[in-house]
């Protein structure tokens, strides 16, 4: 057991840094710095950049076309990203997709699909919540029904992230309601350009949109887009529940917000600094575990319900951080004009330029705990399958 | 001590329900806030016609003469329906100022029009650099031609963008954060130099920038010594949105506990959860143990030692804003992907909660006054 | 709604501290201010002293030997008391069987037993549960067989509080087994001074001992001594359990408790005299709760389940306090010499003269989340019983 | 970055562990800190003879020259077993003072005979006024004779009842608080004028108060000094007690589980009630959170920048606190009225958890000092 930062890995840094200082436009940085709206450009010039230095997918093997990094590099290039205000990448390829077609797809499927990924030509989202299936994943009514070598859609998938962007949607569709309600399951990759893909967004309250409601109205599917067998789709679902709740439990972010925190904080108010350092503690604890439990593991080691530990902590530890971003703006928490948070709004702020966005997103960052498996979920994962209860 | 309703307030508590059962629909509400103005002429005039915006002010100047009490009765009301009227800043605050400081001649002006709905008011005190401390005012009052100019800016002025005059807190005397030397002064909208920036809050409700340049102001109260005035006038609205707060509680919690009755997964009401129940049940407590403060408040905050007042209304605010959080955030974390939704109801309530919390010190401010007091 | 301090109050007030100031010695109230170990007289004497003034059972009628009180009345006394540091009685007679035995009793049963309560002549304690009888106290076991005009009872009690200074036991006990096991239950009142009674202390890791356990072997009680009827004694122990968890909340040993730690803060540590604070604010707000929910009612009004909130947060805020009192001490929470809690010890201490009992004091204090119902088992009451859940 | 143990590090481990397996069942321990002493020397020798004694320390000096990681396996399983020995006292603090400050003769001297077992230390830095401020030093040391004389009084002093050396913080130049002047000097417990009175601790263990009058003692490292090496040793503390308090969160976590397997309330184990199962889960995580610094601890408490090895301990006293007092608390609470007994294990756990928590700087204390550096 050993702390060992190699030269190599301080070269890496150097490198990572200064590709991120060359390749990341200012007026991006600054937007995710103040907490404003990235547009899908920003993100996905942002990804093609990455993708084009053969970054995207630091999890998948060197075979696949990941870069080959060592544990240390994959936690280097995620922290570096987030302290300097790069967008995160829409996850949904690199992150899930693209590990479940290596580890389920076909040659085929692999070939049609990863290079996309690989190159973010491609942007996908993934339709799994329903509005009568959350926490009970499995009871998803959308249907698939076989016609010759197509499978027909018919369903609505809710709070589906980015569909608003995405190019493609991997999701969870019965093609049986015969048995039990994870039996009967299977996974579909849907162009989201095919006729009867319906769009809708749904507003948060906190006035920040990216959620849809994905409508599929008797969507024509080839079969060939069916990942694994029919009917074994929870298979692949809970692989991927797991590789979505690794993540990087958020730690880079909050490491950013809290670096911003204490440039704000005049010291005037002792009791806010303590909350500062309080949750900069609970910070350091969460990067630990996240290099103990993720970073130090290679790429193909299963991640275990550690993961539901990281999502309940990171998710946590996220909304104390947003919290205190609130706090710290007294009454300019209360201001809320909505097109300060768009593109090409150029009025002068209403009080201290980070208090455009703290409110909203404190608002919105609510979700966090919700999604990807309420944390609820998660304590019932850790309860049955770590201590048997 | 007694803690019943008397005859009287228990028909004003009847009557403003029945004005929101009647007017505030959550759908009602949503397309109120998305005009322009964010609340209605005709409801306003309503709360004229009903007396209730006389509610705390002298019989003998068109008021009603109430207590804390009855303030709480009207402002539960309007938490629970998530009323958009500017009540607080025109009656509890700018009304309130008026009331504590104002000569009899400003009293029977300003205080018939205000219960008439005829004059609404804001209460300009925060300033930009002095995050909740009500000494750390720099807007400037020089005495010029036997009257006074003022000049600077207030941040946050709730009800700023349709208040007909303004009560702004000045420096007359004294530097920065001395508690010595502040004074109130009336301020009329169309008064040269005056502007406003308005814009909507988090909670859609409306506040803004005021700016001063040069303008004309009449002293309300002492000269030099306002900040008494400005720390009541505080207290009493901690004491109202107490009771907002209680009322916004109230209907928070009965969404959520008919959502975890009514919403099935894995085959049963959400609401069998043991883990839900327990968190149902400490918003609960939550509720409860904001009633007991919101009702300590109404009691307390006529009060005439003004360390007892300020010390329990710090009690309050502590203990409101505990509840107020928990009960925000675990409404929305039990109802799941609707709650973020804005089209729900939930959402808004938090919001209102949530800036309630971020408005006359928040609990870091009040456990050091509590503490100190 | 009107806080309603009349001169007949405020002169009460001074009634109630003339009388402790002359009553209560010194060395008593000295050792409850520090936390030190009592006597058995020490508690009784002083509950002698309180009866003679008639002020044993505040909550009983007046035609019953109450003091015809009003509420505020009730609760200047038991906030006086706290704040006098006068010791708290042993409630189980004025405060469970009296009220009991008032709602249940034969005139034989109250004329036999109500007198030596009123007198603090008699002691009692309430024998409930049984080691596998915890939180689902209705499981009990413990038997009473009828033979003639007596039960034969047989079976073990636990975490019987005082039981070592008791005269009397009101116990539960299983007359039938062959239903629901709510059913077949019985109240016996239990001699202790009768052969077959054995009383063993269970030590506590803290180190106090106040529980006991209580062995009834082949203990011969007369039926005439059963409240009720036979097999209906859960009604009577509902009543009861609603009645121990009004009790005061603990307000006055609280408010007692943080005006000690105020006088020890030297605010060199602003975020403790902000704890403190917090604990103020919410001990505060327990008060109010108090005044509004059990003392503006009259004496004969039920408590409902707003006793089951009055008793979590009531513990909540002794335990924070307890806490506090612990942490105040520094290092000084460190040594233990459970000699110098006990009477008799003449030592210098070592260190502040409340540090030798805080730590045992917030060990200790661990208990009051779990007797009377645990909290979980509260909340789930209120779940059931206020939210229909 | 490597998290996995070294073979020799596993081998340790297994040693500890089985040391623990055959000499602490509870209630070994509890007859064995029932006795005058409080822990047996036959064990103390048998720390010796297998190695554990000397560690940390160099090997010219009959140590076996490992780093932080080994004393965190040693200590993990420590805390796994409750073990009564000094081995904190002697070897970390003790030990830690002498191998960072010490001349070569000093180290000479005295680690040899730490290792055999011959020699135990404590480490008298604490003072009745000081709180948890190590700069805080009243203990006059004054040059006499080309030596120096000691008076004064050092409180709540580990393992002192049974030291042969104390090394003592005293103050030779400078005033009350202040961070220079400060030396640590090596007092003989047969020293003229040095009395200890001893007590035993909460947690069942053994400490003292140390008065010295006119008491001779050698300098150890630079004279006026001194600070530096009170926080490096209080830190290597801080490193060493985070690792046992996730051993005794580690059989506190067993303990508890198991309880909840096996004791059935309302015809099921209690562990099928959800609030339990999600309140084991979260001492779960604690426990794992605590491993994470633990390890975090034992890998930077090496490290020469003392800013930012400071830094690192004072997060790890933080989060070890948090979860200490959370698993301590709520292990006693799912246990109900068993957990209570004295005959039951899960008290002592919870007594020496909370005992770390009280040690070399509270949450508040080390909040305070990560928000500076």
């Amino acid at each position: 057991m050993r702390i060992d930062i190699t030269d190599r890995d301080r070269a890496f840094r150097e490198e990572v840094r200064a590709f991120i200082r060359d390749r990341l436009p200012q007026d991006v940085r600054d937007k995710v710095r103040d907490g404003s709206l990235l547009t899908r450009d920003d993100v996905v010039d942002w990804m093609r950049a990455v993708s084009e230095r053969g970054w995207m997918c630091p999890n998948w093997p060197e075979a696949a076309g990941g870069p080959g990094w060592t544990p240390s590099q994959r936690f280097i290039f995620e922290e570096e990203s987030c302290l300097a205000c790069a967008p995160g990448p829409v996850p949904f390829g690199p992150q899930m997709v693209g590990p479940v077609l290596l580890a389920f797809g076909t040659e085929e499927q692999k070939a049609r699909h990863l290079p996309g990924i690989l190159s973010s030509g491609t942007i996908w989202c993934q339709g799994y919540s329903e509005p009568n299936s959350g926490s009970d994943l499995a009871s998803l009514a959308c249907r698939a029904v076989r016609d010759g070598d197509h499978y027909i859609v018919n369903g609505r998938k809710i709070w589906t992230t980015n569909a608003d962007w995405a190019d493609w949607c991997f999701a969870l569709v019965r093609t049986d309601s015969s048995g039990k309600k994870q039996d009967g399951i299977s996974v579909l990759l849907i162009d989201m350009s095919l006729p009867g893909v319906t769009v809708r967004p749904i507003e948060r309250f906190s006035r920040m949109s990216d959620f849809n409601e994905v409508i599929f109205e008797d969507v024509r599917v080839p079969v060939s887009e069916r990942i694994y067998d029919e009917g074994k789709g929870w298979t692949c679902a809970k692989y991927l529940l797991g590789h979505e709740r690794s993540g990087t439990a958020g730690v880079g972010l909050c490491r950013q917000r809290l670096d911003r925190l204490e440039e704000i904080d005049d010291g005037r108010d002792p009791e806010f600094s303590r909350r500062i350092a309080e949750t900069g503690a609970a910070l350091e604890d969460l990067r630990w575990s996240y290099l103990r439990m993720v970073a130090a593991k290679e790429a193909d080691d299963e991640i275990g319900p550690e993961a539901s530990l990281l999502k309940i902590r990171g998710t946590e530890i996220q909304q104390d951080v947003m919290e205190l971003l609130m706090e710290a703006q007294g009454y300019f928490a209360h201001p809320f004009i909505e097109r300060a948070l768009a593109r090409g709004w150029n009025e002068p702020p209403v009080g201290p330029s980070e208090a455009a966005g703290a409110t909203a997103f404190y608002f919105d960052w609510r979700k966090a705990s919700i999604y990807g498996g309420s944390n609820e979920i998660q304590r019932n994962i850790i309860a049955k399958a770590v201590l048997g209860l | 001590m007694d803690f019943d309703y008397s005859e009287d307030q228990q028909l004003l508590q009847e009557s403003v329900q029945r004005f929101v059962r009647e007017n505030y629909s959550f759908e009602a509400r949503r397309q109120l806030v998305a005009t322009e103005q964010g609340y209605s002429d005709a409801h306003w005039r309503q709360f004229a016609e009903l007396g209730w915006l006389g509610i705390p002010f002298p019989e003998e100047h068109g008021g009603l003469g109430m207590s804390g009490v009855e303030t709480m009765v009207v402002m539960e009301a309007i938490g629970s329906g998530l009323v958009a009227e500017p009540y607080l800043s025109t009656v509890v605050m700018g009304g309130g100022a008026v009331a504590a400081a104002g000569s009899e001649e400003q009293k029977a002006e300003i205080l018939p029009a205000v219960a008439e709905g005829k004059c609404k008011l804001a209460f300009a005190f925060a300033e930009r650099q002095a995050r909740y401390n009500l000494q750390d005012v720099e807007m400037r009052a020089d005495a010029a031609n036997g009257g006074y100019r003022l000049s600077g800016m207030k941040s946050v002025v709730f009800g700023a963008p349709t208040a007909d005059r303004f009560v702004v807190s000045a420096r007359t005397a004294g530097g920065l954060r001395d508690a010595d030397g502040i004074t109130l002064f009336l301020v009329d909208k169309e008064a040269a130099g005056l502007s406003v920036r308005g814009y909507p809050t988090a909670d859609g409700l409306r506040a803004g920038e005021v700016t001063l340049d040069n303008t004309p102001g009449d002293a309300l109260g002492e000269v030099d010594g306002g900040l008494p005035t400005i720390e009541e006038v505080v207290d009493r609205a901690i004491a109202a949105v107490s009771a907002e707060a209680v009322g916004l509680m109230g209907t928070l919690n009965d969404m959520t506990l008919e959502y975890l009755k009514t919403r099935e997964q894995f085959g049963q009401p959400i609401g069998r959860f043991q883990v839900l129940q327990h968190r149902m049940v400490d918003m609960f407590i939550a509720h409860e143990e904001a009633k007991s403060m919101a009702m300590m408040a109404a009691m307390r905050i006529d009060e005439e030692d003004a360390d007892a007042r300020k010390k329990a209304m710090s009690a309050a605010k502590v203990q409101i804003g505990k509840s107020a959080r928990f009960v925000g955030q675990q409404s929305i974390q039990l109802h799941g992907g609707i709650g973020m939704t804005d089209e729900y109801a939930a959402g808004h309530y938090f919001k209102r909660l949530t800036m309630i919390d971020r408005s006359f010190g928040d609990n870091d401010y009040h456990l050091r006054r509590y503490a100190a007091l």
